[in-house]
């Protein structure tokens, strides 16, 4: 091979026997329209191969190359003193001080958890990890956010068997403690599941690794597990032509090894702490392909790979098979000249392949040679300012009407009410879930799941403490996007709020239908312009995220779901609260308006069956300032238990916050509050807070003095949850109905 | 009658136990080792004397909880 | 107190319990790599928890045979005391250190969870800073915990007292109620003969510190160091 | 030569997931499986012409790793 690609620039490729003529069928099961294709043929000035049309569909796939969602991302603000990298590299990263790093972000494996749940979700959770570890963070903490269907659907009780036992098969392997998440279930999600998996990780904020390649000549190398034919995509058919072996004709899923990423994952930081690493990018989606292209893109570079280098799980593979497989856990590294054997030596020790597939050259071009033939060649800047970029038509969907407090029937017995919301499936404990997930390992988990809006986790060695969330209310955004995307920006602040740290920044995971309709590219539209409102006006930058399009079957779509997760500090995590309600004596106080709204609430849709009206609207600056006052009543040790106020409003809070901690308490709504008590204490506002205080009345005049509404509604003590002249209830029969749900359901059948 | 059922990972699909059990006789002494591949095997007591029934039966039993024919193929063998 | 904790290829707990017997001693162990049959000398041997090679083919089976157990098996036939949790109970069941074997969790799924424990005996180095009959709070976290062993062994194990925790109910009452996994006689931890190797499934490093689980584990290790120094 | 080796819990060895499975066999409509028990198959190459000692070497690898004698037995098969 020629030391800097220049002259096998100019050799046309080289055709592979089988090679089949490239037909217009062959273009449309690529994914790639008539249009791009021409494109494709410009950029090239010839016929592509297989292999080289195969990357142009990887690329230029909707998963790559955010072709329908690049112009709306670009509104979300990503920017802030605290933001070392924004969106762009493999996970965001921000400053938390004591020249320690924050590195985050969200990814969904829908489609795969949805065709082999476990598989599929654990290999989910495999992807993200290697996002921030290749940014030589060690990751602390996961997070998932979880869509189901109907639990009536026949398959939904199978889904979330396997999705949760493939989360915690690949998590508890790693090590790394999967603290806390979501679960929601609706009927729009039968054809359609999500799964968002989220990791935070730490790494010194002078020790960041990148993916631009740099230096000419330098190796590109392969590490972590072989290369199968996982997971080569709407590629079935190329292979079916193209392979040698029959047998192998079929679609296959990606398996995740969680031993080999653990080894992975050690290797990698062993490797990073010597000083040997230029470049280094994880195989994720479109495997090979993307971390080259990206490598040497990012670095204004070429790149020659020589495929026939690569480690292999099987034989007969060919270059397309080489190029497009997911197969898990590997990563490309662009290593300093002459360190080949000091990283090698690692990866040997950790039992990994390791091999030399390539280097850097100054062409410009993707040279890829197959047993020292070149089989592809093709011009790297282009592919990407030539990609395929469609400012697609949208219609907003319309606020819907407000629905009067007064048309939505008043419970006629309260203790049922309450107990039918404690125990409907968006609401009821999620505790079978995170039971099977190592929420513990590492020791350093101050809030586990359930016992706090956020999770929080002792960054080693010191006082601090990171709280993280992940939140989104889709029937909000369904009824209004807008409201909805600001509405969920709001809750994850308010959430890391809630034990006290300081929100810093979001990533995303915008899961939408198809987005060549108008009201679904609409919904995007909207949603990003809520979220977009709300992280600016919060200070609350987006540093990464991830698009997920196409969630609908038979013309069916998803709720529309921007996942948000969220990521605060917290100086002294001795100063952080919980939510649960541990003593007696201590003053009740709802911080917030509350005006009554029962538009798309839990009641609504619980208790009266419907699914309709305005969703609650969120005041960004009062959202701000009750936050910013619960913060600085919680730094003031006045505090005792916090919850904020979402699904299910006042008296699901409340419930949750007695049941959790073992108290109950005596509650009334206040004298001359005049909302019906129905939209009192089911109604959804936003904004709002419960918090336990062993000095409510300094808590109610701070607030005063600081304009935010607060009102003591009565005190803790006793085993039974009282609201006068309403209910009384033991807090074992709520816990009961609060516990009982979801064991129930999964152990049935049918 | 006795019903004995195989459960094996389709090829092409990664096999993340085989690959650590062959690297591990390998390294303990049996180098001519070479591809494992891990499986399942169940055996079933069946209260049904009509063979095809039963055979049918195991073959929805397989399809319904067994296997996960997505990535896994079934063999079914009926004894005595 | 010198101690030594064992790493293999996935372990994932040995920085947990590395930091509790740092927490308790105020001096790091030593980190022993799997491949190392000749590690210096110490006090006592962590065997810590984990998925070691992934927990494939049998939780602790490969680990077993891995040099540095060989040395191990050497150095506790000689008296070193060896503690082993969760993975490390798999891997000296495995290896015949501790009598009996941990099947798969009667229910199929991996459990995180706080457990209580029965404190069987006070009368050993790991427990001596306990009173027999006392009830602690520590957690769990795995998928293969169920202990059973045949008749005979459990007879021999509990007239010798070799078991050293149960599985309790908050109160201390020894029944189906406390136990997560459905391990036989309820039985958490065991000794061996000489009450030097304990196994056990709960994880006391996990339960070293008020704010971060509690701090129910942590008179396990000040009673090792009390015994070993 | 291909090896194929079966390992099976010894009799009166509790068997949780035999147990679970023949459970959910019975509440999925199979009301006709009995006693269930589950067991691991595992196939190898081995670059080995002598049956005979590749029957010793398969052995020998049964006893040191692929079974644990206290509690499962196994059985050796090869093929071709
Ligand atoms: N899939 C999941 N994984 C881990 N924890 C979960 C999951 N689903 C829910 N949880 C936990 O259950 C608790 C309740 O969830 P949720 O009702 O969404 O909380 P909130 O409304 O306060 O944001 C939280 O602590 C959350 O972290
Ligand atoms: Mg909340």
């Amino acid at each position: 091979m020629s030391g800097n690609g220049v002259s096998v620039e100019k050799n046309p490729p080289v055709k592979l026997p089988n090679e089949p003529v490239i037909t217009p069928q062959i273009v449309a099961e690529h994914g790639l329209s008539p249009e791009e294709y021409q494109r494709v043929l410009a950029i090239m000035g010839r016929t592509p191969t297989m292999v080289e049309l195969g990357i142009f569909s990887a690329m230029w796939s909707e998963h790559c190359s955010y072709k329908s969602s690049k112009v709306w991302l670009k509104k979300l603000p990503t920017k802030a003193p605290w933001v070392i990298q924004g969106p762009g590299e493999n996970a965001g990263v921000i400053d938390i001080g004591d020249g320690q790093a924050a590195i985050f972000k969200m990814e969904s494996h829908n489609h795969p958890s949805y065709i082999e749940p476990y598989q599929g979700a654990a290999t989910g959770v495999g992807g993200i990890l290697r996002d921030v570890f290749t940014m030589g963070a060690r990751p602390i903490a996961n997070l998932n956010a979880l869509r189901f269907g109907d639990p009536a659907h026949p398959k939904t009780r199978h889904l979330v068997s396997g999705v949760v036992a493939g989360i915690g098969g690949y998590g508890n392997c790693m090590g790394i403690p999967t603290v806390g998440g979501e679960t929601n279930f609706h009927a729009a999600y039968n054809g359609n599941i999500l799964v968002n998996a989220m990791t935070v990780g730490i790494a010194p904020t002078d020790r960041i690794f990148y993916a631009a390649a740099a230096g000419v000549g330098n190796p590109l190398v392969y590490v972590g597990s072989k290369t199968g034919r996982d997971g080569i995509h709407g590629a079935t058919m190329a292979s079916t032509e193209f392979s040698e072996d029959s047998e192998e004709k079929r679609p296959t899923v990606q398996v995740g090894d969680p031993f080999v990423e653990k080894l992975l994952l050690e290797a990698c930081l062993e490797l990073m702490a010597t000083d040997v690493i230029v470049a280094i990018q994880d195989m994720g989606a479109a495997g090979l392909t993307s971390s080259s292209f990206e490598m040497a893109a990012k670095g204004g570079l070429g790149v020659i790979v020589e495929l026939d280098k690569v480690p292999m799980r099987e034989t007969g593979m060919n270059p397309y098979e080489l190029m497009l497989s997911e197969s898990q856990e590997r990563m490309l590294i662009v290593l300093k000249p002459g360190t080949e054997e000091q990283a090698r030596k690692i990866f040997e020790k950790w039992e990994l392949d390791f091999a030399v597939i390539g280097h850097l050259t100054d062409t410009e071009r993707m040279v890829l040679s197959w047993h020292g033939d070149i089989v592809g060649n093709i011009p790297i800047p282009p592919l990407v300012t030539e990609a395929p970029v469609y400012e697609r038509p949208w219609t907003l969907t319309p606020l819907p009407a407000v629905l009067d407090a007064a048309s939505v029937p008043v419970p006629k017995d309260w203790r049922a009410s309450l107990l039918a919301l404690m125990s409907c499936p968006d609401l009821a404990s999620k505790s079978w879930i995170w039971h099977q997930y190592d929420h513990l390992i590492m020791g350093n988990t101050a809030i586990r799941p359930q016992d706090g809006d956020a999770a929080l986790v002792r960054v080693n060695g010191g006082h601090k403490g990171l709280a993280m969330t992940s939140d989104c209310t889709p029937r909000y955004v369904q009824a209004h996007p807008e409201t909805g995307g600001r509405q969920a920006v709001a809750e994850a602040w308010r959430n890391i709020t809630a034990v006290g740290a300081r929100p810093l920044a979001v990533t995303d995971n915008m899961n939408f239908g198809n987005p060549q309709k108008p009201e679904i590219m609409g919904q995007f539209a909207g949603a990003i312009m809520g979220m977009a409102e709300a992280c600016k006006v919060l200070d609350f930058p987006v540093v990464s995220g991830n698009v997920s399009l196409y969630n609908e079957t038979e013309g069916r779509p998803i709720l529309p779901t921007p996942t948000i997760g969220a990521v605060g500090v917290i100086e002294d995590i001795a100063k952080a609260v919980g939510s649960r309600l541990t003593q007696a004596g201590l003053g009740i106080v709802l911080i917030g308006e509350t005006q009554g709204w029962l538009g798309q609430s839990l009641y609504l849709r619980e208790a009266c069956g419907r699914e309709e009206g305005a969703p609650p609207p969120v005041d960004l600056a009062v959202e701000r300032r009750n936050g910013d006052f619960v913060r600085s009543q919680i730094a003031l040790d006045r505090v005792e238990a916090c919850h904020d106020l979402s699904d299910g409003g006042l008296l699901v809070a409340l419930a949750e916050m007695a049941i959790a901690g073992g108290t109950g308490m005596e509650i009334a709504q206040p004298a001359g509050n005049v909302v019906p008590s129905h939209a009192f204490f089911y109604g959804e506002d936003q904004g709002r807070y419960v918090i336990a205080s062993g000095s409510a009345d300094d808590v109610i005049e701070a607030a005063h003095a600081a304009g935010v509404p607060a009102v003591l509604l009565g005190y803790s003590g006793g085993a039974s949850l009282v609201v006068r002249d309403l209910l009384s209830l033991p807090l074992s029969d709520i816990k009961a109905a609060h516990e009982a749900w979801l064991p129930g359901y999964m152990s049935a059948t049918e | 009658m006795k019903a004995r059922v195989h459960v094996t990972l389709k090829n092409g699909v990664l096999d993340p136990q085989g690959k650590a059990i062959g690297h591990s006789l390998n390294r303990l002494g049996f180098p001519e080792v070479g591809d494992v591949r891990q499986g399942k095997f169940i055996e079933l007591e069946l209260d049904e004397t009509d063979k095809a029934k039963a055979k049918a039966r195991l073959d929805e039993m397989c399809r319904k909880l067994l296997a996960n024919t997505v990535i896994e193929n079934y063999s079914i063998e009926l004894v005595g | 107190m010198k101690a030594a904790v064992l790493v293999f290829p996935g372990s994932n707990r040995e920085g947990d319990v590395a930091q509790a017997i740092e927490l308790v001693t105020g001096r790091k162990p030593q980190m022993v790599w799997h491949g190392d049959g000749d590690f210096e000398k110490t006090d006592l041997i962590v065997v810590p928890g984990g998925f070691s090679y992934g927990d494939y083919l049998r939780c602790g089976a490969m680990a077993a045979l891995s040099p540095v157990m060989a040395e191990v098996k050497k150095r506790a036939a000689q008296g070193v005391p060896v503690l082993a949790i969760c993975n490390g109970f798999q891997i000296v069941t495995e290896a015949g250190l501790l009598p009996g074997t941990l099947m798969r969790n009667a229910h199929l799924k991996f459990v995180c969870s706080d457990v209580h424990l029965k404190v069987e005996t006070s009368q050993s180095l790991f427990t001596n800073r306990y009173q027999a009959g006392q009830v602690i709070r520590v957690p769990v976290a795995h998928a293969e915990g169920n202990y059973f062993a045949d008749q005979d062994t459990l007879k021999r194990l509990e007239d010798r007292g070799q078991i050293a925790f149960r599985y309790c109910a908050p109160d201390g009452t020894v029944d189906g109620t406390g136990n997560p996994n459905g391990s036989i006689r309820n039985i958490a931890g065991v000794f061996n003969e000489t009450k030097t190797v304990m196994g056990l499934m709960p994880h006391p490093e996990n339960a070293v510190e008020p704010m971060f689980g509690g701090s129910d584990g942590k008179a396990l290790f000040e009673g090792l160091v009390e015994a070993l120094t």
